[in-house]
């Protein structure tokens, strides 16, 4: 009896309780990142995965008696800032993508062959102009 | 006290996790925006309760802020581009009388999502467990906690996490101020940037608003940056609290980006880099190593670095914002 | 590295030129002939100053490390030389031949850059010192013939190439696997007269056959042996020069070096026989050398014609190299420059009747001595040398083989050289008869004319003076097969080297 | 002692308005009423909340801290709340809202 | 001539990092010279890293007094970085100089517009600092960061061009990387939550195959497979390999994936060295078996050049995995490994310079229409052929001897008594022919009877740098003795 309730204890400490709050949170995302196909959404599921990933680093940092580790603590800081980099990347991305498109959706399946090429290195292509240009895009709707 | 601090954990873990999948699960992609923002800051909370308070004020800040003004402002987007496309008119006003969400809606994923319940399920469920086995499995392990403790008092500064990033593990923040920017660069590789789909908001509540919040912004960043050397705070913080004053500055007034020249911006964006690049061959030339200090001089020149890379960070975050690359970079 | 340079010479008169004419511009006609010939005279002086310097008992020997253990290595010995003079001599022919025979066509840049690319490879295996440099020029070799072989660029000729390349790689990667595994095996053992595989016989028989067969699957593509031949009598869509090098030089020539490699200086003959290894490849040789023959004799095509006998006179190589004792490998190995010499003069020859005068079928040469005395007379002495009448080459060969046969205890053998020498005629007289007995009725419509204006001789000179000057060596080989610098005499040279006996007469 | 039973009772009366507060964001049936609901509720209980955590701060720097805090969020909730309905007003309502 | 000074190589290897940095920097800076400060950048590091490996080598033949351990910041392990140089990462160094120059040059021509230029040089810098970074880190944490500046900027390159099918790919790859990252930081999570430390070298003293290990080797393997587009994980590479630019994809085949193999075989040789059995190796060699098969019939189907060529690089990282099981019988047969990489690298690279060259030539890769401008551009078309001779393992070229000791190692898993060795010797073979069935598909038609046609002008660096890069290839045989010897000096490593 007593040794169950040591062990309920032991779960229920912080350092074992966030880790595994962290592995949810990293498989949610992962169901998440497979199951929805809308590119924003599947963005979303990569951040959440990464949080779960935080939360079990800084989870496990908090174990024991003294203060937490720092190098763990540091460690999250740095990938706070490069996940919310990487977003950012994604979701212009994704506003390009959109734009050429017409949907934010990745699309299934191999490179479509037929799929012309641009080919910067030739005279007829120059740099994107802006939205007037790039809104022309090819419309490659599923 | 104990089981106080077990239940107001496992209710916060709860409202994470079911937050975060109400967030996945919406059909709705703003109500899945505005869910996850929520998400950052019970994990901001969560944070908190980990003895973590410089990343509960990165995660408030970064993870949930400008994370969550970048997916705000990028639906915005969205709407937009296929406001036009519905439209065929090019730089038409978007037709509003469905509101803004029919049209996010039909946005919506044409591939058939119950295919993939069933597989997705059984593998989140297998990696989850297994992950869970073995972090159960895990022996407590001392850490570095004594290492850096033992190294604080040449470090230069009185915070660990500080002395952490700017000092024993300095070349891992410079490349994560390189990853920041690079960001940048790919995102203005993409083209021009384009007009920022809000509307300027009429009447002086918005700017007089802001009249008061950006100089306490401004303030309240130098403030972070400073205490970074002996309390929580820092850097990316500080560049963060910055960089949303920027890009309420920019929302303010969508239609004229108060951008600065080309010139001056890209420098202004690889401040940060160059500053601790210079200082890292400095360590090297005079033999403490790449990126490493003089014992006398690690507060000035981590603060130095520090207010470089504040003013980088924040200048990228607000670039990032507008996303595409300002017209004057190209002439 | 003693004399290493002259064998890096030799490769490189032919390497060099070759890279430069690829990035020459089609127009330099001048300067691309000047390379071809250049190249092709250096590389016949330097292997007679090799041959010289050999004949005074000088080593020569170059390598260059290539993984650990194992090296690039270059060596000459007697067999190497023989193989690489025959390529020198026959390549600098080939190369006048050539010249004339895509006068004015295009893409000659291409063509002669891998021309050179081949004899380079080819000489390449004939200075092979181990199996696996034996092996990188060998796949050279595949490679670089390749782009002659689809060269004209028609449908059929893509599809020759495509079986060519499908046939040639496959071989080529069962021999590289072989060749692995005997390395694996044995160490990366050089050419040794009489082989080096001794010491594993005890313990690994049953892998050394396994491995025997399977490098005889490798070397069997290239020689043609029966049934990996098919893809020889479809690359004849190749212009005739390419056909005269895959014939007579290059291509089937190193398959079958590389068989002789094997089976004297890699296993030995003595090994050979105790595994039982020889009579296995006595037997397909026979076999090769009747359905070549009998295939020979069903088509009306002269080059088909032709190359099917390549089938049928090739395995005389074979079969003299399993026969395995002094006299039968003689009779092989002088067939390796018998049946060089005189296949290229019977393929320039058919080039000339076809770019002359438009001939491709047996049944059309009525009457073209009278028009083409000279090259009807060179084909004349091929076919009766192939035949094998006395005194020419193919039967100093065939002598030879028999003796061999006798001497292994083989008499079957002598039926099989009957018979083959009886189907030789049959397929061979008829178009000599023709040619010279047969009448043409209508005029002779002349393709070459009519581009190029009158010549001066029955056809171009450049076409004409391989011709006679191959069917002279022919000749001459088999005329003047009892002196020492004759292709027998250096032959006996070799066979008393590799069995350690004493002079010995005929 | 007495403080923190100020802070407890304090802290209490704040949640209740935010539980008010959230009620009618969740209640009520345009997004006007909603903004009436949550921005004045919501106010009142933060300034309670803050009000009982001075009690427990180590000194005036802290109290002006919390109170600095209430002021922005005040400034920052007013500015939010006249956006959405400003932008209610010009465009319609959120369909979701619906 | 100065005698090379072993001491030199603490602050050659910091030297490099931040020499390659600073470029990169200086470049983003100043976009208007970016194209220039590239090419002298090029030189520069190439320069450096020649020098490097060359004092390196001198340092030799003691693989514990050539390998060194620098200190950033003077801070040793665990506390600090460390970074680490030893035969593993000089190699990739050398390999990743020598396409990254040729690449460079190539962008010189390539990436001509005023313009793009300034968008393409500084993200490219800092893809190759990035790689200089990942071959030299010896942290785990900090290879997650490494790894994230170089898919960040690869992201970017994919997405240069701005059409439909590369922004596609670049999300796609986006995605797949952060994926990967996420998977592998995890790994790194694990490790760090159990051993408290981050350094690849005392994690190594510390593992043994306990539960974090095996989950770490499980998360962080199947992230650089993704990274790496290994089989079955390979199916974002061809969209985005596809439709970058040709420089760009020359890189990410050659390089950028090369990185992520390079970590996989690290940890492996490393870390997880105790987790390796015979089951775990034969599983890999399926997959490479699988890949091997399944890359070269999509390359064989594929309708784009480029398309062909980034198939055939799922198909040739199928030898890779094949490589598995051998190393597990033979452990000295990692240095095959990677030798194979980097004849690879350098292969795959010039193909894919070629195969820009005529692209741009023809103003599109649709291998059907592409005859005339092949029949034009023999130049070319002999580079794409003798890298492809290189890619199908015939000699002469580095392929060649890769495929030797590749066949070597398997015939000695048979000879060793391994049945299922016939498979991966059958495989090893077998790759080749089904090379070679590609490689023609996208030379043949330059010997097709037609019109011919050379299309578009070409600026001579598009023109004569894919040959240059290929004929290194070919050469790279010659480099074998070299390149074993300089992996020898791996300490640690068997």
């Amino acid at each position: 009896m007593n040794g169950l309730a040591e062990t309920v204890a032991h779960t229920l400490a912080p350092g074992l309780l966030y880790p595994t709050g962290g592995a949810i949170l990293f498989a949610l995302g992962l169901y998440g990142l497979i199951r929805r196909h809308h590119l924003v959404l599947r963005i979303l599921a990569l951040n959440i995965m990464g949080s779960g990933v935080f939360m079990v680093l800084l989870g496990v940092a908090a174990r024991g008696e003294g203060p937490p580790d720092p190098v763990a603590q540091a460690l999250t800081l740095t990938g706070i800032v490069v996940a919310v980099s990487a977003t950012a990347f994604a979701l212009a991305l994704v506003v390009h993508l959109t734009r050429l498109t017409g949907h934010a959706v990745m699309l299934p399946g191999p490179p479509d062959d037929d799929a012309p090429v641009e080919d910067i290195s030739r005279e007829e292509h120059h740099a994107d102009g802006g939205p007037a240009e790039s809104s022309a895009g090819e419309d490659r709707s599923a | 006290m104990n089981a106080l601090l077990v239940l107001f954990d496992l209710v916060l873990l709860a409202g994470i996790v079911g937050v975060a999948w109400r967030c996945l699960a919406s059909t709705d992609l703003f109500r899945a925006v505005v869910l996850f923002i929520t998400f950052g800051l019970l994990l901001a909370l969560a944070w908190v309760r980990l003895e973590a308070p410089d990343i509960a004020l990165a995660e408030a800040a970064i993870g949930a802020g400008i994370t969550g003004a970048l997916l705000l402002v990028t639906l915005e987007r969205l709407r937009s581009i296929m406001a036009e496309r519905r439209s065929g008119r090019p730089h038409s006003p978007p037709p509003d009388p469905t509101g803004p969400h029919a049209l996010l809606r039909a946005l919506h994923d044409p591939l058939p999502e119950h295919r993939t319940f069933l597989p997705a399920l059984s593998f989140a469920l297998v990696v989850g467990g297994l992950l869970v086995t073995a972090l159960w499995h895990q022996p407590q392990s001392v850490g570095l906690e004594p290492v850096v403790d033992a190294h604080m008092d040449v470090s230069g500064v009185d915070h660990p996490i500080t002395a952490v990033l700017l000092n024993f593990r300095a070349y891992d923040t410079f490349l994560e101020l390189a990853i920041v920017l690079i960001a940048l660069l790919g995102a203005w590789s993409l083209g021009r940037h384009d007009l920022i789909p809000a509307r300027p908001a009429p009447g002086p509540i918005l700017p007089g608003t802001l009249r008061l919040l950006v100089p306490v912004a401004v303030v309240t960043g130098v403030y972070v940056l400073w205490a970074g050397s002996h309390a929580p705070g820092g850097a990316f913080q500080a560049g963060a609290i910055l960089g949303a004053a920027g890009i309420l500055l920019v929302l303010a007034r969508p239609r004229q980006l108060p951008m600065a020249p080309a010139g001056p911006l890209r420098l202004g964006i690889s401040a940060g880099v160059a500053l601790f690049l210079l200082v890292g061959l400095y360590g090297l030339a005079a033999g403490h190593g790449f990126l490493g200090y003089a014992e006398a001089w690690a507060y000035p020149l981590i603060i130095l670095i520090e207010v470089a890379a504040t003013l980088s960070i924040a200048l990228t975050l607000v670039a990032l914002f507008v996303a595409g690359r300002p017209a004057g970079d190209d002439t | 590295m003693d004399g290493g340079w002259l064998l890096l010479a030799i490769l490189f008169s032919s390497l060099g030129p070759g890279i430069a004419i690829f990035f020459l511009p089609e127009h330099r006609q001048g300067l691309r002939t000047a390379l071809n010939l250049g190249g092709a005279g250096t590389k016949l002086a330097l292997v007679g100053v090799l041959l010289a310097g050999v004949l005074r008992g000088d080593e020569y020997h170059f390598s260059l490390p290539l993984m650990p253990g194992i090296d690039l290595v270059l060596a000459a010995d007697a067999l190497s030389l023989l193989f690489a003079s025959l390529s020198a001599v026959l390549w600098f022919v080939t190369t006048v031949y050539a010249i004339g025979y895509l006068e004015g066509s295009p893409r000659r840049s291409r063509f002669f850059g891998f021309f050179s690319l081949c004899v380079s490879a080819t000489v390449g295996i004939a200075l092979s010192g181990n199996l696996i440099t034996f092996l990188i020029f060998y796949e050279i070799l595949t490679l670089a013939t390749w782009p002659l072989v689809v060269h004209r660029g028609t449908p059929a000729a893509l599809r020759a190439g495509r079986l060519y390349l499908g046939y040639t790689l496959t071989s080529g990667l069962v021999l590289f696997t072989a060749i692995v595994w005997l390395t694996l095996l044995a160490g990366a053992e050089g050419f040794t007269p009489g082989g080096y595989l001794e010491g594993l016989a005890e313990t690994h028989a049953v892998t050394l056959q396994v491995l025997f067969v399977l490098l005889m699957v490798g070397f069997g593509v290239k020689a043609a042996l029966v049934p990996l031949h098919s893809w020889l009598p479809i690359a004849m869509v190749a212009p005739a020069p390419v056909s005269a090098l895959l014939h007579a030089v290059a291509v089937v020539k190193a398959g079958a070096f590389g068989i002789i490699r094997v089976v004297n200086d890699v296993y030995g003959a003595e090994l050979a026989i105790e595994l039982g290894l020889t009579a296995g490849l006595l037997v397909i040789a026979a076999v090769t050398i009747i359905y070549g023959s009998i295939q020979a004799l069903r088509t009306d095509d002269l080059k088909q014609r032709l190359a099917f006998s390549t089938v049928s006179q090739v395995s005389y190589i074979i079969l003299g190299v399993a026969l395995a004792g002094p006299l039968g490998v003689i009779g092989g190995l002088v067939h390796l420059v018998h049946q060089g010499i005189t296949k290229i003069t019977l393929f320039f020859c058919a080039g000339n009747f076809a770019e002359t005068l438009g001939i491709h079928r047996i049944s059309e040469l009525d009457g073209v001595g009278r028009r083409m005395p000279l090259t009807m007379l060179a084909f004349t002495a091929g076919a009766l040398g192939m035949i094998g009448l006395p005194p020419l080459a193919g039967f100093v060969t065939k002598w030879h083989l028999g003796l061999g046969a006798l001497e292994a205890g083989m008499p079957w053998i002598l039926g099989v050289l009957v018979l083959s020498s009886l189907l030789n005629a049959a397929y061979f007289l008829p178009p000599v008869i023709r040619g010279w007995l047969g009448e043409r009725r209508e005029p002779w419509h002349e393709p070459l004319q009519a581009h190029a204006g009158p010549t001066r001789f029955e056809t171009h000179w450049m076409l004409l003076f391989p011709v006679v000057f191959t069917a002279a060596l022919g000749l001459l080989v088999g005329l003047y097969a009892g002196l020492g610098l004759s292709p027998l005499g250096w032959v006996s040279l070799i066979v008393q080297r590799d069995y350690a006996l004493p002079e010995f007469g005929l | 002692m007495i403080a923190n039973a100020l802070t407890v009772i304090l802290i209490l009366a704040g949640l209740v308005f935010f539980a008010a507060g959230t009620a009618g964001l969740l209640r009520f049936p345009d997004v006007y009423s909603r903004l009436h609901a949550l921005t004045k509720a919501d106010n009142v209980g933060l300034g309670l909340v803050i009000l009982g955590l001075m009690f427990q701060a180590g000194g005036p720097a802290d109290i002006l801290k919390l109170l600095l805090i209430w002021v922005l969020v005040l400034a920052a909730g007013t500015t939010a709340a006249h956006m959405v309905a400003q932008r209610t007003w010009t465009h319609g309502e959120f369909e979701s809202d619906r | 001539m100065i005698p090379a000074n072993p001491e030199w190589l603490p602050a050659g290897s910091a030297g490099l990092v931040a020499l390659s940095l600073g470029v990169a920097v200086l470049a983003t800076a100043w976009p208007r010279q970016a194209h220039r400060i590239g090419l002298l950048g090029a030189l520069a590091v190439t320069a450096w890293v020649l020098g490097l490996s060359a004092t390196f080598l001198h340092a030799g033949p003691d693989p514990e007094t050539a390998a060194t351990r620098v200190a950033l910041g003077g801070w040793e392990a665990p506390l600090g970085l460390m970074l680490q140089l030893d035969g593993l990462s000089m190699t990739l160094l050398v390999l990743t100089a020598v396409v990254a120059l040729a690449t460079s040059l190539y962008s010189l021509g390539y990436v001509h517009d005023r313009i793009e230029r300034r968008q393409f040089w500084p993200l490219w810098l800092w893809l190759w600092a990035g790689l200089n970074m990942l071959f030299l880190s010896g942290d785990a944490f900090n290879l997650y960061i490494t790894l994230e500046v170089v898919s960040l900027s690869a992201v970017a390159l994919v997405a240069f061009t701005g059409t439909a099918a590369a922004v596609s790919g670049a999300v796609r790859y986006l995605l797949v990387n952060i994926l990967g990252s996420l998977s592998f930081l995890m790994g790194v999570v694990l490790l760090f939550g159990e051993h408290g430390v981050l350094d690849l070298v005392l994690l190594e003293a510390r593992t043994e195959a306990g539960p974090t290990e095996r989950m770490a080797a499980v998360l962080m393997t199947a992230g650089l497979m993704l990274k790496a587009a290994l089989f079955p994980l390979h199916v974002w590479l061809a969209p985005a390999h596809g439709s970058a630019p040709a420089p760009v994809s020359a890189v990410l085949s050659g390089l950028v994936v090369t990185g992520s193999f390079y970590l996989i075989l690290r940890l492996w040789m490393g870390v997880f060295a105790p987790l390796a059995t015979p089951a775990f190796g034969i599983l890999v060699g399926l997959l490479g078996v699988g890949a091997l098969i399944w890359g070269s019939l999509q390359a064989l189907r594929a309708g784009r050049l480029k398309s062909i060529v980034a198939y055939s690089t799922v198909a040739q990282f199928g030898y890779l995995l094949v490589a598995f099981p051998l190393m597990l019988v033979d452990p000295g047969a990692w240095r095959v490994v990677v030798f194979f990489a980097v004849v690879h690298a350098l292969a795959k690279a010039s193909v894919f310079l070629a195969a820009g060259t005529l692209q741009h030539a023809a103003g599109h890769d649709r291998l059907a229409e592409l005859g005339a401008v092949l029949r034009a551009r023999p130049r070319t078309v002999f580079a794409l052929g003798l890298a492809g001779v290189s890619l199908m393992g015939l000699p002469f070229t580095g392929g060649f001897i890769a495929k030797y000791l590749l066949l070597e190692a398997g015939l000695g898993t048979v000879l060793a008594g391994s049945l299922i060795g016939v498979l991966w010797v059958l495989a090893i073979a077998g790759g080749g022919l089904l090379a070679a069935a590609y490689v023609l598909r996208m030379v043949a038609p330059a010997f097709h009877r037609g019109r011919r046609d050379a299309g578009e002008a070409v600026s001579p660096w598009m023109d004569w740098v894919p040959l240059a890069l290929a004929t290194v290839a070919a050469l790279a045989g010659l480099a074998g003795v070299l390149t074993l010897n300089t992996l020898a000096l791996t300490p640690g490593a068997p």
